[in-house]
C-alpha cells in the first residue's frame, strides 16, 4: 500500500482522540504529554543532529524561544494555543536559520557550544525581559473555552470536543508529534535525507558529490528549530506557568540527544522509541522512586546504551535479525 | 588545440605567511589526459583543492568550459562538469554502494527522475567497474581497491567533463594500478577531461599525453612525457640535489 | 576586615564634583579590571583540565564541573574534620582525581576509542558519568550548600595608590596565583617535555606517534588522567569562593566549555587568556552595566569570535 | 527494505507495550476503595533534589514529624495519616503529572503544596480543577491571578506577600533615617518578588532608588558589584538573593566593605545551618529577613522550640543529610498540615466546601502561633521578622542555637535588641 504511513499517522491521531474522548483516567493525559513532547523534541532534534551529524546543544534554546513567544503572544494579544504554535515555529525557524547562517563554518564541537552559548545568550534576554515576566516566572490561567471558527473546543458540559483543557493540550501535542515524526519520515526517505546523511559521513566529499551542503544544512536547521519551538510553544499553556529556569533547562538538552541516541539515530522511528521508553521510564520513576536514585536511572541508562547498544534498540534489533 | 576546457591562470593561494601556489598557469584541452606531478607539499593538491572549489584561490582566475569560476561554490562546480576524488577515499560510510552512487545521481541528475532510471544509472556505472555484486554491501566492507573503484565510480556517477583523480593508485598493487587505467582510459576515450595527480611514475607516464610538474607552488616544467623525463628541473626537484 | 572608606564631604564647586566622577569611574574601572583578572584565574583552574581532555584528546567530558564539585566536597571533609587547609586538601586528593581519570579514561577507550564510535555517544557516556556522580553526592553529602574555613576567606589587602583606593580579596588572589601556577606548570609540561609533545602529537597526528615509538592510548590514558587530577585544586579554590552543592557543578558546564573553545582547542595558554578575557567581561559588566547581562555579554563574546574565527582565539588547523 | 520494515514495527510495538504497561500498572496499582478504616492520604509533590532540596528536605522530616504527632493523638477523623509525596526535582515540569497521579490514581484525600512558589504554580490549575483545599507552603503570591477561595498559604507575609515580606525590615530600617536605597536580586522568581515588594516599600517612605539591579545565577564573585553599589553611596542596601549569592555577598562586603548602614532583608539561605557556620563572624551586622529564631521573645511560638529539638534529635539520630538546626522552614511545613488537620476535625468529615470556609473563618492555634488565613489565603498580617546578626565569634555551629546571635529588631513588640549601623557591627 501507498499511503501505509499516513494512514497510520491518522490511525494513531483517532486513537489519541477517542483516548480523550474516553476519559479512562485524567493522570494519563497529563503524563502522556511530557511523553509526546519528547517524541517530538527528539526527532526534531534528530533531523539535523541524526540525519545531518550536527549535534545540537542548544535544545533548550530553541523550546524556550517557543515557549517565550507563546508567553509573548499571551501577554500581548491573548493568543490562542493554535496561533500560539504557529507562531513560535516561525519564530524559531527564523532563529534556527539565522543560526545556520551564523555558524555555517563551524563543525563538530564548535557549532555544539556554539549552540549551547545561544541557549545562555537567549536565555540572559528573557530573564531581563519584565514583559514576558522576567526572571520571577508568569503564570496565566489556561484558555477557558477556545474556538476556533465557531467552534468550542472545551466545554465540560459536553457538546464540544474536548471535555477540559488537558484534553485539549494532550490532543494538540499528538498531532504536533505526529506532524514532526511525519516531516522526519519525509525528510529521511528523500533525497534530502541522503543528502543530510552525506553531510555526516563527509561534508566536502559531499559538497565535491554535487550536494548543496550548506542550504541543507540551513533547511536542516530551520526545521528543526521550528519543530522544536513548536514543542516548547505547548509548553507554558501545560504548566499555566513559565520562568526562563524551567524553559531553558539543560535537561532538554540532555534529554533530546539522549532519547535518539537510545533509540537509534538512522532512522524515524529511533527517536520515537527513544523517546517513549525515556519519556515513559522518567515519569514513572518520578512516582515511584522519588528521590535522587531518578537521576541516577537517567545516568545508568544512557550509560548502558551508548556502550552496549551503539546503534540504540533499533539498531540492535535489526542486527540480532540479520 | 582549440578552446581549453580548464585555463589556469596565474593562480595564487597562500596559507597564513607561506605561499602555497604562485602565479600557477595551464591549460587543460578538452579529451586530454593531463597529468600532475610534484614532490610531496608542491602544492598539487592545493591546485585541484582551487579548481574543485574546496580552497578559494587569492590571486590570478580559472575558466572553465568559458565560465569564470571564481567565487563559485564546490557543488556548482560539480554541477558544472568538474568532479574530483580524493587521495584518501571518502566513502560515505552509513550509505550502501549503492547509495553512494545515488548521491550524485541525484543532487545533479533530472530533477524528479524515478528511483528506478536512478538506480539503473548507478548500477552501469557499478557494472563498468565490475563492482556490481558489492551495490548492497556496506563501504565498511570493501578492500583497499574497491575503495578506489568506489570513489571512481562516484565520480563518474556525476557526470563530469573534466575528472581530477587525485592519486587514485596509491598503495596498490602492480595488477590493481593497470585496472585502474584501464578504467581511466575507457572513461577518457568515452569523451571525458582528466588530470590525473600520482606519485607512481610508470601510470602518470603511461597514462599522460601532457604533463606538468609542480615544485614549491611554482609550475616548473610542461611537457609530454618524454620531455618531463628528461627534465632537469624535474628530477632535482625530486632527488632534492 | 576593611576599614571604611572616609566619606568626601560634598563639595560646592562643579570642577570638584567632576574630578570626583572621574576618581569614582577610575577606581571602579581599575579594581573592577583586578577583579575580573582574578576571577580569571578562577574560571582557569576549572577549565584547564578540559583544555586537556576535551582539547587535546577530543573527549567531551561534560562532567568536569561536576568532578570539581566532587573534589570540592573531599576538600569540605578533609577541612571540616581535620582542619586541614583547603588548598593543601586540593593537593592531598590529587593523585584520587588521577587515579578516577586513569580509570575513567580506561573505560572510555575500550567502548568509544576502539570501535571509533562517534563524539556524540561518548558524550551521553560523559552525560551518564555526571548524574551518577550527583547522586553519589546527594547520597553521601546530602543537598546543603556547604563552605569552608581558613584564614584568608573574608579578608583582603587593600591599598592607595596614587589616590585610587584598591581592595583584593584573598580568596580570590589565592585562586588566581594557584590557577596560574597550575596553568604554567601544565603548559611547561606539555610544551617541554616528551610526554607533553607526544600528548600534543596524539591530537594531530596518530601516525607520527606510532613511528615515534610511543604507545598513543597509554599517551592519551596519561593526559587524560592528567586532566582530570586538576579537579583536586580546582575543587578546592571552588569552594573557597562558594558555596558548593551536588548540582552546582551544572552551572558551570557553559562556561568552562565556552573558555576551552574560545581559547582554542588544544591550547593551554590559550585557556588561560580566554579565561582572563570571560572574567573580565563578566566584571566590567558586573561593575558597569548590572550583573545580569553578565552571560550574554560573556557568551556572545565566543559566539562573535566563533563568527570570525571558528577555531578559537589559539586554536590552530581544522575546525572539525 | 521489507525486512527492515518488519522489524521497525516490532520494535514500535515493543516500545508501545512497553508505554501501555507502564500506565496501566501505574494506574491499576491502589484500586482500593477508601474506605473508612483506611488511611487517610495527605498528598504533595517536594524538592528532594535540584535547587530547593535544602528547603524541601526540611520541610519533608517536618511533616513526617507532624504525621507522628498526629497518628499518636488518634489521627484524622479517627483514620490514620499516610503521607503521599514524590520529588519534583526542583523543576516545575514536573508538577502536574505529580499532582494529576496523586489525585487520579493514588486517591489521596487531601493535597498540599510542594516547597516554594514555583513548585506551587504549576499544581494551581490541577487542583483548582478538582475543587478542593489546597494548603501552600512558601508560595509568594501565587493565589493573585487565580483568587481560588479554598487556597491557604503559611508564609507569614500578610495579606499582599511582596510588600509585607519586607515590611518589617524597612521599619527597622527607619531608625536610620536614610534617603538613598540600593537594590540587588538573582534573577530567580523568588528573590525577583521580594525586589519587587521592596521597591515598593522604598517608594513609600520616598527613598530614592540609586542602583536597582539583578544577578544571574553562576555568579562566583561579586566584589565588582558591590563595587558598583558602594560608587552609589545609597544610606542602605537592600539585598534579595539565593544561598550561593547570599554567601557570595556575605564574603564580598567583607572584603570590599561597604558605607550602607543597613545590609541585607531578603537573603535566602543565612537561615540555613550550613551556612551560618561557614560564614561565622562576617555575618556580623547584615539585617536580615527570618520567621524563627531562639530568642526568648519568641514564646509567643509555643511549641516551636519544642518542635526544633526533636527536628534536631532526629536529624542527628537517624543521620539524616538534612539542615542541622532547622529553624527556617520546620514549624512552617509543620503548621501548614497541622492546620489542615486541625479543620479536618473540627469539620468532622471530608467536605472540602465546609473545610474551606472553616479554614477562612478561624483562627488556629499552631506552633507558628495564631494563624489567621484572609480573603486571598494569605496571613491576615506580616509576621516576617527582621533580625540582626550580632555577636558572632566563630564558625561554631552551637553559637546559633542559642539566644544573641540574632537579635529581634522588628515587630516592636517582641524586639531583643537594637538596630545598628552595619559597620558599627564589623
Amino acid at each position: 500500500m501507498r499511503y501505509k504511513f499516513e494512514i497510520g499517522c491518522i490511525l494513531v491521531l483517532l486513537a489519541a482522540y477517542l483516548f480523550t474522548y474516553l476519559e479512562v483516567n485524567r493522570f494519563l493525559y497529563v503524563a502522556g504529554f511530557p511523553i509526546l513532547q519528547f517524541v517530538m523534541i527528539a526527532t526534531a532534534w534528530n533531523i539535523l543532529g541524526g540525519y545531518g551529524g550536527y549535534i545540537n546543544f542548544g535544545t533548550a534554546g530553541f523550546l524556550g524561544v517557543g515557549s517565550y513567544t507563546a508567553v509573548a503572544l499571551i501577554q500581548w494579544l491573548g493568543a490562542g494555543i493554535v496561533e500560539q504554535v504557529i507562531i513560535a515555529g516561525v519564530v524559531a525557524g527564523f532563529l534556527g536559520l539565522s543560526i545556520g547562517y551564523f555558524t555555517l563554518r563551524l563543525k563538530g564541537v564548535y557549532f555544539a557550544i556554539a549552540t549551547l552559548a545561544l541557549a545562555i545568550v537567549l536565555e540572559t534576554f528573557v530573564n531581563n525581559w519584565d514583559f514576558v515576566g522576567g526572571a520571577a516566572g508568569i503564570s496565566f490561567l489556561p484558555p477557558r473555552k477556545p474556538e476556533l471558527l465557531g467552534y468550542v473546543f472545551i466545554d465540560s458540559k459536553g457538546g464540544a470536543l474536548f471535555g477540559n483543557t488537558k484534553e485539549y493540550l494532550f490532543f494538540i501535542m499528538a498531532v504536533l508529534a505526529v506532524f514532526s515524526v511525519w516531516i522526519a519520515r519525509s525528510i529521511e526517505k528523500g533525497k534530502l535525507g541522503r543528502g543530510l546523511n552525506s553531510i555526516k559521513d563527509n561534508e566536502e566529499a559531499a559538497e565535491c558529490m554535487g550536494v548543496p551542503t550548506l542550504r541543507l544544512k540551513l533547511f536542516a536547521t530551520t526545521i528543526s528549530g521550528s519543530l522544536m519551538g513548536m514543542a516548547g510553544a505547548v509548553f507554558p499553556s501545560f504548566l499555566t506557568f513559565i520562568d526562563p529556569l524551567t524553559a531553558f533547562n539543560l535537561e532538554f538538552a540532555v534529554n533530546s540527544l539522549a532519547m535518539p541516541m537510545i533509540g537509534g539515530t538512522f532512522t524515524w522511528i529511533g527517536p520515537v522509541v527513544g523517546a517513549v521508553l525515556l519519556g515513559t521510564v522518567q515519569q514513572w520513576a518520578i512516582v515511584t522512586f522519588s528521590s535522587e536514585l531518578n537521576l541516577l536511572i537517567l545516568g545508568v541508562l544512557l550509560i548502558f546504551f551508548v556502550t552496549v547498544a551503539p546503534h540504540g534498540i533499533v539498531g540492535w534489533f535489526m542486527k540480532k535479525n540479520k | 588545440m582549440s578552446e581549453p576546457l580548464l585555463k589556469v591562470d596565474s593562480v595564487t593561494k597562500n596559507f597564513g605567511g607561506f605561499t602555497a601556489l604562485s602565479n600557477v598557469t595551464t591549460e587543460v584541452g578538452v579529451g586530454e589526459r593531463f597529468g600532475l606531478i610534484g614532490p610531496n607539499g608542491s602544492g598539487k593538491t592545493t591546485l585541484i583543492n582551487c579548481i574543485s572549489g574546496m580552497l578559494t584561490n587569492d590571486g590570478g582566475n580559472i575558466i572553465f568550459d568559458g565560465q569564470n569560476l571564481n567565487g563559485m561554490k564546490a557543488h556548482k562546480r560539480t554541477a558544472a562538469g568538474i568532479t574530483r576524488t580524493f587521495q584518501i577515499p571518502r566513502p560515505f560510510h552509513s550509505m550502501t554502494v549503492m547509495d553512494n552512487l545515488k548521491i550524485p545521481i541525484e543532487f545533479l541528475g533530472i530533477a524528479g527522475a524515478s528511483q528506478k532510471a536512478i538506480e539503473d544509472e548507478a548500477m552501469s556505472i557499478l557494472e563498468t567497474m565490475g563492482m556490481a555484486d558489492k551495490a548492497n554491501g556496506e563501504t565498511t566492507g570493501l578492500t583497499q581497491i574497491e575503495l578506489r573503484k568506489l570513489e571512481l565510480a562516484r565520480a563518474i556517477a556525476a557526470k563530469p567533463k573534466l575528472l581530477i583523480s587525485d592519486e587514485a593508485m596509491a598503495g596498490l598493487t602492480g595488477n590493481e594500478v593497470d585496472e585502474v587505467l584501464e578504467i581511466l582510459i575507457n572513461f577518457n576515450e568515452q569523451g571525458m577531461t582528466i588530470i590525473m595527480i600520482e606519485h607512481i611514475m610508470r601510470a602518470v607516464m603511461q597514462f599522460s599525453h601532457r604533463i606538468i610538474c609542480l615544485d614549491a607552488g611554482e609550475l616548473i616544467a610542461e611537457g609530454t612525457p618524454d620531455v618531463i623525463v628528461k627534465d632537469k628541473g624535474v628530477e632535482r626537484a625530486y632527488l632534492g640535489v | 576586615m576593611r576599614e571604611s572608606a572616609t566619606v568626601l564631604e560634598p563639595s560646592p564647586l562643579t570642577p570638584e564634583l567632576e574630578k570626583r566622577g572621574v576618581v569614582v569611574f577610575l577606581e571602579l574601572l581599575i579594581n573592577a579590571l583586578v577583579a575580573g583578572l582574578l576571577l580569571g584565574g578562577f574560571f582557569a583552574a576549572l577549565s584547564i583540565g578540559l583544555s586537556i581532555c576535551f582539547g587535546l584528546l577530543d573527549t567531551v567530558n561534560i562532567a568536569h564541573p561536576t568532578l570539581i564539585v566532587a573534589a570540592a566536597f573531599c576538600t569540605f571533609i578533609l577541612n571540616s574534620t581535620f582542619g586541614i587547609d583547603p588548598i593543601l586538601a586540593g593537593i592531598i586528593i590529587t593523585p584520587i582525581f588521577f587515579g578516577l581519570g586513569w580509570l575513567i579514561y580506561s573505560a572510555y577507550y575500550q567502548f568509544f576509542e576502539k570501535t571509533s564510535a562517534e563524539a556524540l555517544r561518548g558524550l551521553a557516556f560523559f552525560f551518564g558519568l555526571l548524574f551518577i556522580t550527583e547522586v553519589v553526592l546527594i547520597m553521601v553529602f546530602g543537598v546543603d550548600h556547604r563552605l569552608v574555613e581558613a584564614r584568608y576567606i573574608g579578608e583582603s589587602i587593600s591599598a592607595v595608590i596614587g589616590g585610587l583606593e584598591f581592595s583584593v580579596p584573598y580568596r580570590l588572589l589565592t585562586a588566581f596565583v594557584v590557577a596560574s601556577a597550575m596553568t604554567l606548570g601544565l603548559h611547561l609540561y606539555f610544551e617541554r617535555t616528551f610526554f607533553g609533545r607526544a600528548a600534543r602529537a596524539v591530537h594531530q597526528d596518530m601516525m607520527a606517534l606510532s613511528l615515534m615509538g610511543v604507545d598513543p592510548v597509554y599517551i592519551k590514558r596519561m593526559a587524560f588522567a592528567i586532566g582530570l587530577s586538576t579537579c583536586g585544586l580546582a575543587g578546592a579554590l571552588m569552594i573557597i569562593i562558594i558555596p558548593v552543592e551536588p548540582a552546582v557543578g551544572r552551572l558551570f558546564i557553559g562556561n568552562v566549555f565556552a573558555i576551552v573553545v574560545l581559547g582554542g582547542l588544544g591550547s593551554i595558554s590559550g585557556t588561560l587568556v580566554a579565561a582572563f578575557i570571560l572574567g573580565i567581561a563578566v566584571s566590567i559588566v558586573s561593575t558597569f552595566f548590572g550583573p545580569s547581562w553578565a552571560p550574554a555579554v560573556s557568551f556572545g563574546i565566543l559566539l562573535g569570535v566563533l563568527a570570525f574565527k571558528p577555531t578559537g582565539l589559539f586554536g590552530v588547523g581544522d575546525t572539525r | 527494505m521489507t525486512r527492515i520494515m518488519k522489524y521497525r514495527v516490532r520494535v514500535m510495538l515493543l516500545a508501545g507495550l512497553f508505554a501501555v504497561a507502564f500506565m496501566l500498572t501505574s494506574v491499576t496499582a491502589p484500586v482500593a476503595q477508601a474506605q473508612n478504616k483506611d488511611p487517610i492520604k495527605i498528598g504533595f509533590s517536594m524538592a528532594l533534589t535540584g535547587a530547593l532540596a535544602g528547603g524541601g528536605k526540611q520541610s519533608l522530616v517536618a511533616m513526617q514529624i507532624w504525621q507522628d504527632d498526629i497518628n499518636k493523638k488518634g489521627g484524622i477523623l479517627g483514620r490514620q495519616v499516610e503521607l503521599v509525596f514524590y520529588d519534583d526535582q526542583t523543576n516545575p515540569k514536573n508538577v502536574p503529572g505529580i499532582y494529576s497521579k496523586l489525585l487520579d490514581v493514588d486517591k489521596v484525600d487531601f493535597v498540599v503544596s510542594g516547597y516554594g512558589t514555583n513548585l506551587i504554580a504549576p499544581a494551581m490549575p490541577v487542583v483548582i480543577d478538582r475543587d478542593i483545599v489546597f494548603m501552600g507552603l512558601f508560595g509568594m503570591n501565587n493565589n493573585h491571578k487565580w483568587n481560588y477561595e479554598k487556597y491557604f498559604q503559611i508564609l507569614p507575609a500578610g495579606p499582599s506577600p511582596a510588600v509585607g515580606f519586607s515590611g518589617s525590615w524597612f521599619e527597622a530600617i527607619k531608625a536610620f533615617k536614610p534617603k538613598t536605597i540600593a537594590l540587588l536580586a538573582a534573577d530567580a522568581e523568588f528573590a525577583q518578588n521580594l525586589k519587587e515588594g521592596a521597591v515598593e516599600n522604598a517608594k513609600a517612605m520616598g527613598l530614592e532608588i540609586v542602583y536597582n539591579q539583578n544577578y544571574p545565577p553562576n555568579t562566583s564573585d561579586f566584589t565588582p558589584i558591590v563595587r558598583a553599589v558602594n560608587s552609589k553611596k545609597p544610606d542602605i542596601f537592600y539585598i534579595a538573593s539565593y544561598p550561593n549569592g547570599s554567601s557570595g555577598l556575605v564574603r564580598a562586603i567583607a572584603e570590599v566593605g561597604t558605607d550602607a548602614k543597613a545590609v541585607g532583608g531578603g537573603m535566602v539561605g543565612l537561615q540555613y545551618a550550613g551556612l551560618m557556620s561557614g560564614l561565622g563572624p562576617n555575618l556580623n551586622g547584615f539585617l536580615n529577613y527570618d520567621f524563627f529564631v531562639p530568642e526568648p521573645t519568641m514564646n509567643l511560638y509555643p511549641g516551636a522550640s519544642n518542635l526544633i529539638e526533636r527536628y534536631q534529635k532526629k536529624v542527628k539520630a537517624e543521620n539524616l543529610k538534612v539542615d542541622e538546626l532547622g529553624y527556617y522552614l520546620v514549624p512552617w511545613a509543620y503548621a501548614y498540615v497541622d492546620i489542615l488537620g486541625q479543620a479536618v476535625n473540627a469539620v468532622g468529615k471530608i467536605d472540602h466546601e465546609a473545610i474551606a470556609e472553616y479554614l477562612h473563618k478561624t483562627k488556629f492555634t499552631t506552633v507558628v502561633g495564631d494563624v489567621q488565613f484572609g480573603e486571598n489565603g494569605e496571613w491576615t498580617e506580616s509576621k516576617t521578622l527582621a533580625v540582626q546578626y550580632q555577636g558572632i565569634k566563630n564558625n561554631d555551629l552551637d553559637q546559633f542555637t542559642k539566644a544573641g546571635t540574632r537579635k529581634i529588631m522588628f515587630p516592636a513588640d517582641i524586639k531583643t535588641g537594637e538596630v545598628k549601623p552595619f559597620n558599627e557591627l564589623r
